[in-house]
């Protein structure tokens, strides 16, 4: 009976068209935001469980806020494009290291041309913006090759990526301004005289990002350029014959996605790890970032969410609960369960609901439509 | 959780005893559970105060170490003595954070080895020695097998390092040493994990140097001892880190491994009266963490120092604050006063693993001293004299590096020489 | 010259040596259309139960060649159940799913199997000395020094060698073998004409599973066997696309691609620019064959009609 | 017409049941566990017989053949109640595989062709099950070339790169290479020339008379069904709201407006439709 | 029935020829299309029909011959090029958006009249979203028009087929073009629905002046709908003419309509 759209009449396509035209919806996001903004660093800011100590912020929140905004730009080359891309890992590298060096300042010697590019020390918040363009510039040029490669065969052939751009952060010094042990350091963090520092400062200010990020990005794929773009995922030669230039469209995707995923590097790095080596974006995070797509389920921002707090919060919670419980398991038992037990999770969920939460969740408002009535 | 009770002194283990370099991390942190466990069962704790560990698995992965980190910080009545991440690229993840909870991180032998100046970074323990004194002391051994310092120059010294920031730290200084002493020396990166060498090793059979430095963690080492006996590499022509020179690291290449020689972090393998003692009060107990006859490895031991240490500081903390739970500050106090005297070492049951020790503010390493020890096939023997690292090679690049590294954070040096 | 020669037969040699990890992935795909992410873990898997097996027989007095003959028999067993497993409980269930979803159903198998095969078998490294690792040196009298092969590999490429045969011939001319590919195509249609497709999938698995111990056995013996042997998957995919996902010989003709590719360039090429290329420059390499041949060399052509 | 259907146990006696290959008793369908798409299907083939199943887009015909086929787990559809019986045995406890080898085949609507697999291998995947030897199966294979011509000569091409009819040939005779006891055609005339669609129901026919090969056909082509079957069922939105014998059927009025578009007994023209009304639903 | 008033000619195809390896799917095919009728095209399967439409809106390219459209000749088309020229589509094998709702899908067929870029459709604010809305507008009288409006929200892939091809076209008619390829848009379909559909086929042929080719295996469709007829067997033309010269053109009754129909 709570959710049923009866009674709530649109008199207008544009009403039709609202990011949430059901009012239940629109509710629920409103909470959910409120207590995401003002109840989480309330709650922060005087110690009251469960926030009594910064792990839950530091640990938990701001990577999962941050890995959520990935999977956003993850989910617009992945879910919406159909560009199974595993190259994730390197445009965040790629936006955590340009704004690293717009962040510090770049120096350019052009010695034969008799000239030297020099930009000072950009402020921050322009660096994060910028390291994010100069992903989307990246993301443009290794999607190219996806003119004509598909499907799997793409997703190996963005490895090439993710490993050429971990090896030139590795390699080429002037990326890490010269540090001898090729591990940087995030700029202070000064937004227009105002320097977050405390846990929940760094947690606004990620909130932020995404929240913007992420209601622009459902903008985008709800409007003709998502249409596109899941078109070209479905049938792209149908999309082709009907006007869609796959060459628009792909090159699009990828730049809208790497520029989420570039903005979600910098953030990562400056915001959450503060120093960092290429490693903080290996492989292993392109990985990451494509499972939470998949099980949030692909096409989906919610989703998106829910799969960024899937995979990063389970494998933590299947860790802690056995030395919570005092269950006396050696640390190296406990992981192993944890990876027997969460490895069965998701096959167990995709059995379940083979694409992922975002559908999980429409069946179950579909259901509570239909309650009390089985179908 | 446990209840906690008021008398007690947290410390956090991170370590790895799963993922690709759980090889290596399984021994080390036995070592370190096995100490902690023998003061509280011998000792009662310190003065009393017992200590309540926990671990917590990292796989060596940064960002697994952050939350780690995050996660035990703040336990126990006082929260985390120090912390050990045993990982340099953990290390530069929490060096920030670390000076802001003031808790003191010990990377006893690996990490940044610019945090050897304690003014900087008041956090930063890289006790025993840092890369760059491996470095100078490997140089020193080469020199001495050659028959001189002065036979050095023209020869041909190649680094096969981990490709990350623990394997890239050394290199700055061997620049210094080669252009000191004129060798020509190559860097040779390998990829993580270190499975794949043979473009390496073919290159180095081509190139002949007259050394091979091995900067390798994990299945990298071994490989690389397989892969030189496959080009038929002198191996006592290879001298590993003290990272690179453990049993895992040379058993799986069997005989093939015989020759190879490594650095020592002062200690080798062996037992010493204090094994004795963990025998007594932890594995005739049944509360021993790995097979009684994995005590004693090279790794296991390296453990057992650096709890010890840890142990000795909150000790020596104690003296000033005392015989409570410390916080970290505190205990970053007893670190930054602690002296071990060849005496104490003795009393401790160390005899012959250390020498004496003694860390103050401007000196966060404490000794920079090493043996070189080789592989028999069947054991590691000690085959070289004492080595000190030159400091007056390393102070300049410490100085230079932490000087940047101060400028860019804002922090205002330490003036240590007010300190106490 | 001689250096060159070296480098390319010794890069042919363990790009051979990849395929053998390649083709695990090339025979599950093949039958199911399913990218297997857990080929890596099968690999350990098979590994540990061998080699764990071999040491508990060699210490209770069995003679070595029994304890090998039982060890390898063992670890097929323990392979037979994992295939079967996995049939029944995860890919069974998710017949007529896309692509993705399977792909990502194998990354929680990996999970799964990388678990409980160190939490059965232990987390050490374990040696494994079944082939002769010592090397020869040939042509002595032409170039200086010789030009080495490490008898390892030659061993690798002859199994490498005879699998492929075996498993092209397997897939072209029986009855099974069309069958697998038409599972591939369309798993419903193929359910329709009455394919028993969870048989056919537990004996993909199985066959996938046993390459996987074959490739335990060569890299195990090379690297000891120890969880990084998992690492082994992402060498072999570019070796996989160069091949064709669905080409057999292809992973061998990948393999010796990608193998004296990576080579040449790291020793080469490598030094001018820094080294440590080898990894990002096989994933190259095969990108530029993917734009000459989007389906790999070998691969079936991809179905563009409409 | 036959008079009211009720979940009454279909299989009275032993006898009945031999004279029926198939029966389908008050089945329903559910997709996503929320869709609700059968609403109580009853149907049954006495054996050697054509039954025509008919009905709207959308009316759940290929809902019923998977059900029967046992194919709709693969599409996270479920049967919920009732059951199905072939050749007296609960089709729920066979797999489709079971099911292929006692004989019984559905051709599955949209030219479901192996598309990497060439004609002529997609044909013998056909007869994966049969276990009477090689020449057998080229005999077949033979007759099915003659059946098809066409096919005959694409026998070599890539099924992917065939034509629209090709595949749909080609599909029909993949089931025929099983030499089934009965055969659920979904849809076998879609996309045919009218030359073939006779053909089809010829051999349906041939099958039928000379073999004794029970057919379910799901068309829309009702005319020729009807000319063809015994028996019909008219399918309306998940449930059946008429049936009957093949020839009551054609010559129900309300049969003969809306399927088989005879007024009177002239032909409408499909230049007439234009303001036609829209016909009233037997069942909401 | 009332032919097209003009005789311009829309689309001329001239001596096309198209194979694949050794398949020769068409052969030196002409004919052309005027603009206002409803030209079928038939054949035996395999005859090269849909190839033919291919071939038209670029998506094969053939190996001789030209294609006139709105007076420009070329040797091929590019697939784009022929959409925004006016060239629309339905397909033998639905080609839908499978992931996408049956709005979305029309909708996408709106993407060539879009004139905002992407930065305001990020915004989707202002003249982005009025854009938006009169797209929107002109997508619902295709609904209506089509009597889809029922399952607008409806993921296509769940529909049945027959709703499906509707969609299909549409998605075509949302392009607005001037010529509309229609490849068997009434098979699976029962007599209802196919009287549905050629009541929206006369519709548009009528009410907006749209071009349609139209390939279809029911005769009486193709009769009754029809202006001209061309016939296809074995990628060759075997003939061309109005219904009724097709239909008892003895070449015709061979390869194609079998016995008497
Ligand atoms: N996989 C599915 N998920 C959800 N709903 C489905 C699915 N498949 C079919 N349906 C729904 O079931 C109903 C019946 O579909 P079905 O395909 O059985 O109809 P049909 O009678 O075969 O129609 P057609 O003549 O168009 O083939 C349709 O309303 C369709 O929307
Ligand atoms: N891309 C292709 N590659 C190879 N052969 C092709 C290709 N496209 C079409 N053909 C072949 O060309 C011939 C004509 O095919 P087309 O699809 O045009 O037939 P059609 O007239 O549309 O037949 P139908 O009525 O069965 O749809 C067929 O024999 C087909 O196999
Ligand atoms: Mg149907
Ligand atoms: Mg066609």
């Amino acid at each position: 009976m709570l959710y049923r759209e009866t009674g709530q009449f649109k008199t207008a396509y544009a009403q039709d068209m609202a990011i949430f035209p059901i009012r239940q919806d629109r509710i629920g996001l409103g909470i959910l935001l409120g207590i995401a903004f003002i109840g989480v660093p309330l709650l922060a800011t005087f110690h009251i469980w469960p926030f009594g100590r910064d792990y839950l912020l530091w640990a938990i929140l701001l990577p999962f806020l941050v890995l959520a905004l990935a999977a956003i730009g993850t989910n617009i080359l992945v879910g919406y494009c159909g560009q199974i891309s595993l190259g994730s890992g390197a445009f965040m590298a790629i936006g955590a290291y340009s704004a690293y060096k717009l962040g510090t300042g770049v120096h350019i010697p052009l010695a034969w041309l008799g000239f030297a590019i020099s930009i000072p020390p950009l402020p921050v918040l322009a660096s994060i913006l910028l390291g994010g363009l100069a992903a989307a510039g990246c993301g443009i040029l290794f999607g190219i090759p996806s003119l004509r490669i598909k499907g799997l065969y793409l997703a190996v052939a963005t490895l090439a990526a993710q490993f050429f751009f971990d090896w030139v952060f590795l390699r080429v010094p002037w990326f890490t301004n010269y540090a001898p042990s090729g591990s940087v350091n995030a700029p202070e963090l000064n937004f227009f005289g105002a320097v977050v520092q405390t846990p929940v400062e760094r947690y606004l200010l990620c909130l932020t990002f995404v929240t913007v990020i992420a209601f622009l990005a459902k903008n985008l794929v709800r409007g003709n350029l998502g249409r596109q773009w899941m078109a070209i995922r479905d049938m792209d030669i149908a999309a082709e014959l009907i006007g869609i230039r796959p060459l628009y469209a792909k090159l699009t995707a990828f730049a809208v996605s790497s520029f989420i995923i570039g903005v979600a590097g910098a953030l990562w790095a400056f915001v959450y790890l503060g120093s960092w080596e290429p490693l903080a974006f290996s492989i292993d995070r392109s990985l990451q970032l494509l499972f939470m797509v998949i099980i949030g389920g692909l096409g989906s921002i919610m989703g998106s969410f829910v799969g960024a707090a899937f995979i990063l919060i389970v494998p933590i919670m299947l860790n802690l609960i056995p030395t919570e419980l005092g269950v006396p398991l050696s640390t190296e038992t406990i992981t192993h369960l944890e990876f027997i037990i969460f490895g069965s999770l998701i096959c167990y969920l995709l059995i379940k609901e083979p694409h992922g939460f975002a559908r999980l969740i429409s069946i179950c408002k579909e259901k509570l439509r239909l309650w009390p009535f089985p179908y | 959780a446990p209840a906690t009770a008021q008398n007690e002194q947290f410390i956090p283990i991170l370590s790895y005893r799963t993922g690709p370099y759980a090889v290596n991390g399984a021994p080390y942190a036995n070592g370190v559970a096995d100490y902690y466990n023998l003061v509280n069962e011998r000792d009662g704790g310190i003065n009393g105060v017992k200590l309540l560990v926990e671990e917590c698995e990292t796989s060596y992965a940064t960002d697994k170490g952050v939350e780690c980190y995050e996660r035990l910080k703040s336990k126990g009545p006082t929260g985390a003595a120090f912390i050990n991440p045993l990982s340099t690229g953990i290390t530069f993840a929490l060096t920030e954070k670390t000076a802001a909870d003031k808790i003191p991180i010990i990377t006893m032998g690996y990490g940044r080895a610019d945090s050897k100046n304690g003014a900087v970074f008041a956090y930063n323990f890289p006790l025993l020695g840092t890369y760059w004194s491996a470095a100078d002391i490997a140089i020193q051994h080469v020199a001495r097998e050659l028959g001189g310092i002065d036979k050095l120059k023209g020869r041909k010294i190649s680094l096969l390092y981990h490709d990350s920031p623990y394997g890239k730290e050394p290199i700055p200084m061997l620049q210094v040493l080669a252009q000191k002493y004129g060798f020509e020396f190559t860097p040779i990166p390998v990829t993580h994990p270190g499975v794949e060498q043979k473009s390496q090793w073919l290159a180095i059979r081509q190139n002949r140097p007259d050394y091979v430095l091995v900067w390798g963690w994990g299945v990298m080492n071994s490989t690389a001892v397989k892969e030189a006996a496959a080009v038929a590499y002198p191996r006592d022509k290879m001298i590993g880190v003290w990272w690179s020179g453990a049993e895992p690291d040379v058993t799986p290449a069997g005989d093939q491994a015989i020759g190879y020689k490594s650095l020592m972090l002062q200690h080798g393998a062996g037992k010493f009266p204090v094994h004795a003692d963990i025998e007594k009060y932890v594995y005739a107990k049944g509360k021993g963490s790995t097979e009684p006859g994995k005590v004693g490895e090279v790794l296991y031991n390296r453990g057992m120092v650096n709890a010890m240490l840890g142990v000795e500081a909150i000790r020596k903390a104690q003296e000033k604050f005392g015989q409570k739970p410390l916080t970290g500050e505190q205990v970053r106090w007893g670190l930054e006063n602690l002296n071990l005297s060849d005496a104490r070492i003795k009393e401790l049951g160390f005899e012959g693993m250390l020498k004496s020790i003694r860390i103050s503010c401007s000196d966060h390493e404490g000794t920079r001293d090493g043996r070189v020890q080789q592989w028999d096939g069947r054991s590691w023997k000690i085959i070289s004299d004492w080595y000190t690292a030159d400091e007056s090679l390393i102070d300049p690049l410490v100085a230079d590096v932490s000087g940047k590294y101060a400028a860019d954070k804002k922090i205002q040096p330490r003036d240590c020489a007010k300190e106490s | 010259m001689g250096q060159f020669l070296e480098v390319l037969i010794g890069g042919l040699m363990s790009g051979v040596l990849y395929s053998l990890v390649a083709l695990g992935f090339v025979l599950i795909f093949k039958a199911s259309g399913v990218f297997n992410f857990a080929q890596g873990a099968m690999v350990l898997l098979a590994g540990l139960a061998l080699v764990r097996a071999l040491d508990l027989l060699i210490a209770n007095g069995f003679p070595y060649w029994a304890a090998v003959v039982l060890g390898i028999g063992f670890a097929a067993a323990i392979m037979a159940m994992t295939a079967w497993l996995i049939e029944r409980f995860v890919i069974g269930p998710l017949v007529n799913q896309d692509a993705l979803t399977l792909f990502m159903s194998t990354i929680g198998v990996t999970f799964v199997l990388e678990g409980a095969a160190e939490m059965i078998f232990g987390s050490d490294v374990y040696p494994l000395r079944l082939f002769p690792t010592d090397a020869w040196f040939l042509f002595e009298s032409l170039f200086p020094g010789g030009i080495l092969i490490n008898k390892l590999d030659v061993w690798g490429a002859l199994i490498a060698g005879i699998l492929v045969a075996g498993l092209a011939l397997f897939f072209q001319w029986t009855k099974t073998g069309r069958a697998l590919r038409a599972v591939a195509d369309d798993h419903l249609a193929a359910h329709s004409v009455g394919i028993p497709i969870s048989w056919i999938w537990f004996v993909v698995w199985l066959v996938a599973g046993l390459v996987a111990l074959v490739a335990a056995t060569v890299w195990g013996t090379k690297l000891g066997v120890q969880f990084s042997i998992t690492f082994l998957a992402l060498k072999a995919l570019p070796v996989l696309i160069i091949g064709g996902l669905t080409s057999i010989p292809g992973a061998i003709a990948g393999g010796l691609i990608v193998g004296a590719g990576e080579k040449i360039a790291e020793v080469f090429l490598g030094p001018s620019i820094g080294g440590g290329i080898e990894y990002w420059f096989a994933y190259v390499l095969a990108l530029a064959v993917l734009l000459v041949r989007p389906q790999g060399l070998f691969g079936e052509r991809i179905i563009e009609r409409i | 017409m036959k008079g009211l259907r009720v979940s009454i146990p279909k299989v009275a006696n032993a006898r009945e049941a031999a004279a029926l290959v198939l029966s389908v008793n008050n089945i329903e369908v559910v997709y996503d566990h929320v869709i609700l798409v059968l609403k109580g299907v009853s149907l049954e083939v006495p054996r050697g017989h054509i039954v025509a199943l008919l009905g709207a887009n959308g009316a759940g015909k290929t809902t019923t053949l998977k059900a029967i086929s046992n194919l709709l787990h693969a599409e996270r559809g479920e049967v919920t109640k009732g059951s199905i019986l072939f050749d007296g045995v609960e089709v729920k406890s066979l797999s489709p595989n079971d099911l292929v080898r006692r004989g019984c085949i559905q051709v599955m609507e949209g030219r479901r062709a192996f598309a990497h697999l060439t004609v002529e291998e997609n044909l013998l995947t056909g007869a994966f099950t049969r276990r009477d030897g090689k020449s057998a199966i080229a005999q077949d294979l033979e007759r099915v070339y003659a059946y098809f011509p066409r096919l005959a000569e694409r026998r070599g091409s890539t099924a992917g790169y065939t034509s629209g009819g090709e595949q749909q040939m080609c599909v029909i005779g993949r089931a025929l290479m099983s030499r089934p006891k009965m055969i659920l055609l979904d849809e076998p005339s879609m996309g045919l020339a009218p030359r073939i669609v006779e053909e089809i129901f010829e051999i349906v026919k041939d099958l039928n008379v000379k073999e004794g090969v029970s057919f379910l056909l799901a068309e829309q082509n009702t005319n020729m069904a009807l000319r063809y079957a015994s028996h019909g069922y008219i399918l309306e939105n998940g449930r059946v709201v008429m049936d009957g014998e093949a020839r009551t059927l054609a010559s129900n009025e309300d049969v003969k407006e809306f399927y088989l578009g005879v007024a009177g007994d002239k032909r409408r023209s499909f230049r007439d439709v234009k303001h036609y009304k829209r016909r009233k639903r037997w069942l909401g | 029935m009332r032919a097209p008033d003009t005789n311009e000619i829309l689309l001329q195809i001239d001596g096309v020829a198209l194979s694949f390896g050794g398949v020769r799917a068409l052969r030196d095919v002409s004919f052309n299309i005027r603009k206002g009728e409803i030209r079928a095209i038939i054949g035996p399967n395999g005859a090269g029909k849909t190839s033919m439409l291919n071939v038209i809106n670029g998506f094969y390219h053939p190996d001789h011959g030209a294609i006139t459209f709105k007076g420009r000749t070329r040797t091929k088309m590019q697939p784009f090029e022929a959409a925004r020229g006016g060239i629309a589509r339905t397909f033998q094998n639905v080609a839908l958006f499978k992931g996408m709702s049956a709005l979305d899908n029309i909708m996408a067929g709106r993407t060539l009249k879009v004139r905002r870029g992407l930065l305001w459709q990020i915004l989707r604010y202002g003249p982005a979203l009025a854009e938006e809305v009169e797209h929107r507008h002109r997508v619902e009288e295709i609904i209506d028009f089509l009597e889809i409006e029922a399952i607008r929200k409806v993921p296509v892939a769940r529909l049945p087929y027959g709703l499906q091809k509707r969609v299909e076209l549409g998605r075509a008619l949302a392009m607005e073009p001037d010529l509309l390829l229609l490849d068997e848009p009434m098979a699976g379909m029962n007599l209802e629905e196919k009287e549905d559909m050629s009541r929206f086929i006369i519709d548009v042929n009528n009410h907006y002046g749209t071009t349609i080719a139209l390939i279809e295996h029911d005769m009486a469709v193709v009769m009754d709908l029809s202006h001209r007829v061309a016939v296809l067997d074995h990628g060759v033309k075997i003939a061309d003419g109005t219904p009724d010269e097709v239909k008892k053109n003895q070449a015709v009754l061979d390869a194609y309509l079998g016995v008497a129909h």
